[in-house]
């Protein structure tokens, strides 16, 4: 190679981001150097975003089965069958980079994503999540990218119909310069509704591009949340993908009404990668070819060159494949609701994608090459050991010398204080289906059909995950998983997002596995499999890596939505219980407040917390009689101190009983107050309802010796009162908590 | 002294208020091409000298009054 | 008995249409669609809906577009006939916007998106809708609203004040609304609208009932 | 031809988002006495004549785009 040519190569390279190797393989998987468009189609479809090359390898251990699952990950979300005849469709999804550099529009575009995914599978969204994890307040731009992202999340959301039910915000300074912004949707099919897949069938068919035009929007997105960011990512940014959920909203009505019209052969959404992953996995999924004319995509600029159209990531548009006979049919349905659908190309039975443009063939190759060929890499790795661990749990120094001022600036703190300036943004009602809302700790709508109900929680406390990772990896499943047993769910399916720093540094990559080995063990012990989700690596900006961050997204079944526990005392009088199982006990959140170093003491048992959960969802589930618990809380963040304070927002305060709480604790200290131990429920028995909930314990808890169910108190008075320790108003309660949001 | 600060959609991103105020037009049957929904903003500055004005409305706008990822702006006196 | 045949309007973007669709069946009445770009013949209506939802994404205006769609001739002749029409939220901005109800609604105070239950009084009684609930009655319904603050010129003002078209106010106002109007009416009380969402307050799971009688139809 | 329409507040009470912005100007301590916030929309018109198409704009502004209630409206040849 000339000079020349060889500074040409490097910087095809270096625009393509493909490395020597790859560019050997693919040289070699050709049988010649990539051409042209080529370069553009590997770039994408190798990208670590849409390849999963770095993290394939482990995601395929993952627990994945169970009765329940219908479909998994390969398709655009997983399926769960809830009997019935009722299915849900569910899957979470970054927008990580995207929301940092333009906060309403990435956070938007994420939530107009993650419905896609959803509704092109046939299922109608019920209800979205989100989880969000920002920077301290003096960061740079902070508060405006709170602002924006809640705003964006919110304006999508909202517009489009369909109810935020719950979510999770996180404030560390690892995330000042790279937010996570995760979004979750839930998707509903009833019965007799078909699932639609993605795979293209049928030689002749037609490939139809229906919705919005495209435009250059964020050309090159998918390799750019491939890699770290540095600050010249502003200069290089792909042009502002902006969302239109009005638009959506169309898209998603006409889309339903002609899968119910049965005018729908298979269907994707362009996500990342536009119009490239569509067709090549489409084509790759079914064993077929495609041949597409590029000449017939509506274009909002029609200067645009076949690489942009091909890269585009304009929101709001689909592809699908149809019979050439329901075409005007269908066509007439998608005009009817305002939008376009167009024929681009038909559907070969030889494997080979065609791309015809300006009556030239600018493309012939085989889908599969794209698709199931990348390279996928075992990056190195070592394995788990327990880290940050102490001798005995009173060895877990929280810092906390007075307890009533340390509760008070904790109900203030960013971190302890109420989200409600956040959720009172998002719509929670529209669909008429919710049974209980983002104010309660778990979401909660109610199946039309069978008037089941439907619970939906977020996981992943990040402050865990930074003291020991495999920890931190089974409690974001055990601890949601915890929340919906207590108000009588049970746990049936997990879908993931996980975030994480550069996967080429040991110490990133030795984090995710060692997390994902323990959200797997939960998951199996759990019987609720992982069924979709979604890898963002490369949350490094300048060197700086966030907290690993894998988020989890978990549904619950219920049978009726009658007498769910709530998540506050509301009745004076009522038993106060300590139902617990300890395993671990840490300083986490409280320790991280007082600037101390994070440690604990134990190690969290997967198999432990399975027969944990069945036993407490059995105690807080619907039964003749009633259901024995009027409320219940799981403890976590700052201890049992913070959780009484929680359950008392409502007017009701507690009295709990220091002898009962030594006798369950063994300890009771301003230390151990705000601890957390891992893992304990507060719950209240419901009047009269005491001895019945005692017996019951005995009975169900068979061979979990561990387990325990105390009585620590009494619910009543204006106060939470630990005699000697804590001595706290409940208006001061509630005044420090509505303290809120800096934003 | 009056500063007219006009926010406009840059050019090559997505107008999405624009395209559904659009479609509505066009469906009662006014004639039209293209249409492009923006802000305007004035701006009441305590100068006198136009320079001046314009100066500070210039700050102003690239401070809060646009989004340059998505929009241009153009100052008017008026 | 016939059913009562309760139209429920969609436009692109109505997002309660089917919530208002549920709660038209819940009270045992029979729900009809009406698409945006249609007529239909008033008189075969008991009651129009116009549910809530962003329509047409409210762009421009909240409620601006729809308003001079193709079914709001239908909606005017129905008014006019005294046929009782009901609008929810988005449902109001556009009654407002086609000047069958009095005002505008314009962005909150705060600037924000808020999704509430709020505490509200009858100011006076509509025996068109909700009619069991009289004058000086209290409810709790949710809101969710970003543009729902409501405004009219203060001899407008007065003039409802006189006649008794002021339906609802909130107890708490969440949005700088005048004189905390959360719902006004017509002057023979067949047309009206309010910002929050009965229909989201059906039965005890919901959690709250207060919506319901806003379905049953004229109760006198 | 292209026609903007200027479509503001028609008082202060109505302009909200003028009050926003004026706050968050001020606390960024840019001198200003006043802010009001409207809409402007660009209107792009197959007419040549500049009579013709501002007629077309005015017809456009009277069936949608401002409400009298709260707006008032003014176009001009761009
Ligand atoms: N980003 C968010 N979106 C919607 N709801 C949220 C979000 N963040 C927090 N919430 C809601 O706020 C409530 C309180 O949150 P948090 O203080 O973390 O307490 P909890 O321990 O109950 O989860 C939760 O029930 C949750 O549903
Ligand atoms: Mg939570």
């Amino acid at each position: 190679m000339s000079n020349g040519a060889a500074a040409e190569f490097e910087a095809k390279l270096k625009k393509y981001r493909i490395n020597r190797a790859e560019h050997e393989m693919i040289t070699t998987l050709l049988g010649h150097e990539p051409q042209g468009i080529e370069w553009a189609l590997f770039s994408a479809l190798w990208s670590e975003h849409c390849s999963y090359k770095s993290s394939k390898v482990h995601l395929k251990k993952l627990f994945n089965k169970s009765r329940r699952v219908l479909e998994s990950f390969g398709e655009n979300a997983g399926v769960v069958d809830l009997g019935q005849g009722e299915r849900i469709a569910f899957k979470i999804e970054s927008h990580n980079h995207p929301s940092f550099i333009e906060p309403y529009q990435g956070a938007a575009t994420g939530v107009g994503g993650i419905l896609r995914d959803i509704f092109t599978m046939g299922a109608r969204p019920i209800a979205l999540a989100d989880y969000l994890c920002f920077g301290e307040q003096s960061a740079p731009r902070m508060k405006s990218i709170v602002d924006g992202v809640v705003r964006g999340i919110g304006g999508y959301g909202n517009c489009v119909g369909v109810p935020t039910i719950t979510g999770q915000t996180e404030f560390h300074s690892s995330y000042n310069n790279n937010v996570l912004v995760n979004a979750m949707a839930v998707g509903l099919f009833g019965k007799g509704e078909r699932v639609f897949l993605s795979k293209a069938r049928g030689k002749g068919n037609w490939v139809v591009y229906v919705g919005a035009k495209t435009g250059r929007d964020g050309v090159h997105g998918a390799s750019m949340a491939s890699e770290s960011f540095d600050e010249d990512s502003a200069a290089k940014r792909p042009n502002v993908q902006i969302g239109d959920p009005f638009f959506e909203k169309l898209l998603i009505e006409s889309c339903l009404e002609v899968m119910a019209q049965d005018l729908v052969v298979a269907i994707q959404d362009m996500g990342a990668a536009g119009l490239t992953s569509s067709s090549f996995e489409m084509a790759s999924k079914g064993g077929v070819g495609l041949k597409m004319n590029l000449d017939d995509v509506p274009l909002r600029d029609p200067t645009m060159s076949p690489e942009e159209i091909l890269l585009s990531e304009s929101q709001e548009r689909m592809l699908l494949i149809c019979e050439p006979s329901k075409f005007e049919q269908l066509q007439a349905v998608f005009h009817r609701w305002g939008l376009d659908a167009v024929k681009i190309g038909e559907v070969l039975d030889e494997r080979v994608v065609e791309l015809r443009w300006r009556n030239e063939t600018i493309c012939k190759i085989d889908p599969d090459l794209l698709v199931e060929n990348c390279p996928q890499y075992q990056r190195p790795y070592s394995p788990w050991k327990a880290k940050n661990r102490v001798a005995g749990s009173s060895d877990v120094k929280t810092g906390v010398k007075n307890a009533n001022e340390f509760l008070s600036s904790v109900l203030k703190d960013v971190r302890g204080t109420s989200r409600k300036w956040i959720y009172h943004q998002y719509d929670s009602r529209v669909g008429a289906k919710t049974v209980r809302d983002c104010a309660d700790s778990v979401g909660i709508v109610r199946l039309p059909e069978s008037g089941r109900g439907l619970g939906v929680i977020l996981g992943c406390r990040p402050y865990v995950m930074r003291w020991d990772a495999r920890e931190g990896g089974i409690d974001a499943v055990a601890y949601p998983a915890l929340e919906l047993a207590a108000k009588g769910f049970e746990p049936l399916a997990v879908t993931d997002c996980l975030n994480f720093g550069n996967p080429e540094r040991e110490n990133i990559m030795s984090e995710f596995v060692a997390s994902l080995e323990g959200m797997s063990a939960t998951c199996e012990n759990l019987d609720a499999p992982i069924i979709s989700g979604n890898v963002s690596f490369y949350n490094e900006t300048m060197g700086q890596n966030i907290t690993s961050t894998p988020s989890t997204g978990l549904i619950g079944l219920r049978d009726t939505v009658s007498e769910i526990p709530v998540s506050e005392f509301s009745s004076d009088g009522e038993a106060i219980y300590l139902l617990r199982l300890p395993m671990v006990a840490t300083g986490g959140a409280t320790q991280e407040l007082n600037k101390l170093p994070v440690t604990g003491f134990g190690q969290l048992e997967p198999s432990l917390i399975g027969a944990f959960t069945r036993l407490v969802r059995v105690l807080a589930d619907y039964r003749e009689g009633g259901t024995l618990l009027s409320s219940t809380r799981i403890v976590g963040k700052f201890g049992l101190a913070y959780a009484l304070a929680r359950m008392s927002m409502r007017g009701t305060g507690c009295r709990i009983d220091v002898d009962k709480l030594k006798a369950a604790r063994g300890e009771v200290s301003t230390d151990d107050l705000f601890r957390e131990h891992m893992y304990e429920i507060v719950v209240t028995a419901k009047k009269g309802r005491e001895q019945d909930l005692e017996a019951e314990f005995r009975q169900i808890r068979g061979a979990l010796a561990s387990a325990d169910l105390l009585p620590i108190g009494r619910t009543g008075g204006q106060k939470v009162e630990i005699a000697g320790v804590l001595d706290y108003a409940l208006t001061d309660i509630q005044n420090s908590y509505k303290t809120g949001i800096w934003a | 002294m009056k500063i007219g600060v006009k926010v406009m959609p840059r050019k090559e991103i997505l107008d999405t208020q624009g395209r559904a105020v659009e479609g509505i037009l066009k469906q009662h049957g006014q004639k039209l091409e293209h249409c492009t929904v923006g802000k305007y903003i004035i701006l009441d500055i305590p100068e006198t000298d136009p320079k001046a004005a314009l100066a500070a409305a210039k700050s102003m706008a690239e401070t809060v009054l646009y989004n340059p990822l998505i929009e241009t702006f153009e100052l008017e006196q008026i | 008995m016939m059913k009562r045949k309760c139209g429920i309007v969609r436009f692109p973007g109505t997002n309660c249409d089917r919530d208002v669709f549920q709660a038209v069946e819940m009270v045992g009445a029979e729900p009809v669609w009406l698409w945006h770009a249609d007529q239909f013949i008033a008189k075969e209506y008991d009651s129009i809906f116009l549910p809530g939802g962003f329509s047409y994404g409210d762009y421009l205006r909240s409620g601006a577009l729809a308003s001079r769609a193709p079914v709001m001739k239908s909606v005017r002749e129905a008014a006019e006939r005294g046929i009782p029409v009901l609008g929810i939220c988005n449902g109001f901005q556009i009654l407002t916007e086609a000047q069958l109800l009095p005002g505008s609604l314009i962005r909150n105070n705060h600037l924000r998106f808020n999704d509430d239950w709020v505490g509200l009084k009858f100011q006076n009684t509509n025996r068109f809708f909700a009619g069991a609930l009289r004058k000086g009655t209290n409810a709790k319904l949710p809101v969710a609203h970003g543009d729902g603050r409501y405004f009219v010129e203060d001899d407008e003002l007065k003039r409802l004040q006189d006649k008794g078209q002021i339906w609802l106010t909130y107890e708490q106002n969440p949005n700088g609304s005048i004189n905390d109007i959360a719902g006004v009416m017509n002057e023979k009380g067949n047309v009206a609208a309010l910002m929050p969402h009965p229909e989201r307050a059906m039965t005890e799971w919901m959690g709250g009932v207060d919506g319901f009688k806003f379905f049953e139809g004229d109760l006198t």
